[in-house]
């Protein structure tokens, strides 16, 4: 298990990598499943220059200890990982990875959506974007996380 | 009793509030704390955690907690 | 896009990383969700030596690029890749990488296991275990792709 | 006319056969070409394409095919 909050620019394929050759055992692991979520340049119609993701030091990274946790005692799976960026970010930049693994496909992508969606819920982050005009705003609230029709 | 509070992120710039430690005494719930300090309605979408633990607006108020209030996460 | 059907070795977190930096444009690119699939060591009860995967060299990777076109058509998502190995294989070996990169990440979670859903049941491919005792034996059938309650 | 067949993985061992191309006259579907090639029913679950594209077993058969039969798959 690894749960990690860091103000330092994180590279996901690599973690994963380094992550899976120390830690993932063969003989039960089968399946994958991974988000990975990234500052993108463009959010509701404006051009965005850098974003600060505010945390709550204290509370911010037992909360995701606990709920990798929670999450590996009440699924059957094999390891959670779960790394976030706080601080200033620029376009491109990853903010978050999370990683499971099971023996089988179908935990691993069950678990690593629900995950994802109990830390956007629940998580003690906070994006302010710096838009391009200068002015700063704070992002109030998530996209959905299941596909709405409109 | 010794309180210590924070506010987070929009919350924190809209109430225009630092981080405190107060003394209160005729305190009991969060609730009753928000009242004290911010002397406003508390905004429904308003989440509070007892030391860095989620807790609601009618959780008891201990001597010694760190209370945090803040609006919707929005890490991720 | 990319779809690779390779007799060669495959590591998944290098080839998203040669891929992203060189194909992923950060504009419109929020969210990237991943499914490798891995060899296990043991499988129903038997410890497995090594792994044949048959295909049809024809048509399998003919048929994934048109999954990939038919995904990118019908999903508001930005890029797929699919790597899938054939040949021999032993345990701890990846079989598939699949990737998603869209803006949200709905599109992505659920597009990545679509697609596997679909490379499941319909990409021609075939896995003929090498047993630890020497025999060998024919996959029947996949694993559920949904948890199932038992 | 000429028809290439292909059988794959436990399919090709189960029946023993090679892929083959074959001349037929009297054939019009992928199930006749299975009667007259197998001699045997066509189990449920198997699969057919032609010219690398799924078919059903009522799928006309035209000269110059290639008909690839093939057990449910088992990749990724």
């Amino acid at each position: 298990m690894l749960v990690k909050v860091t103000a330092q620019a994180i590279e996901p394929w690599n973690i994963l990598a380094h992550y899976e050759q120390q830690h993932i055992q063969s003989e039960h692991t089968g399946a994958a499943a991974v988000f990975v979520g990234v500052m993108r340049k463009h959010n509701e119609g404006d051009e965005v220059k850098s974003m600060y993701l505010e945390h709550y030091p204290a509370m911010t990274e037992k909360f995701l200890q606990k709920l990798a946790q929670k999450t590996m005692q009440q699924w059957d799976i094999n390891d959670v990982l779960i790394v976030h960026r706080v601080g200033q970010l620029f376009p491109d930049d990853p903010i978050v990875v999370v990683a499971i693994w099971s023996a089988h496909r179908a935990e691993a992508f069950t678990v690593c959506r629900e995950l994802m969606e109990q830390l956007k819920t629940q998580a003690p982050f906070w994006k302010k974007e710096q838009l391009h005009n200068g002015e700063y705003r704070w992002i109030e609230k998530n996209t959905h996380g299941y596909i709405v029709n409109t | 009793m010794r309180i210590s509070i924070k506010f987070f992120a929009s919350l924190r710039e809209q109430l225009k509030m630092e981080d405190m430690d107060i003394s209160v005494e005729s305190v009991t719930t969060v609730h009753d704390l928000w009242q004290h300090v911010v002397k406003k309605e508390i905004p429904d979408n308003i989440m509070v955690a007892i030391n860095q633990e989620y807790a609601s607006m009618q959780s008891l108020v201990q001597d010694g907690d760190e209370i945090a209030f803040f609006p919707p996460v929005t890490g991720g």
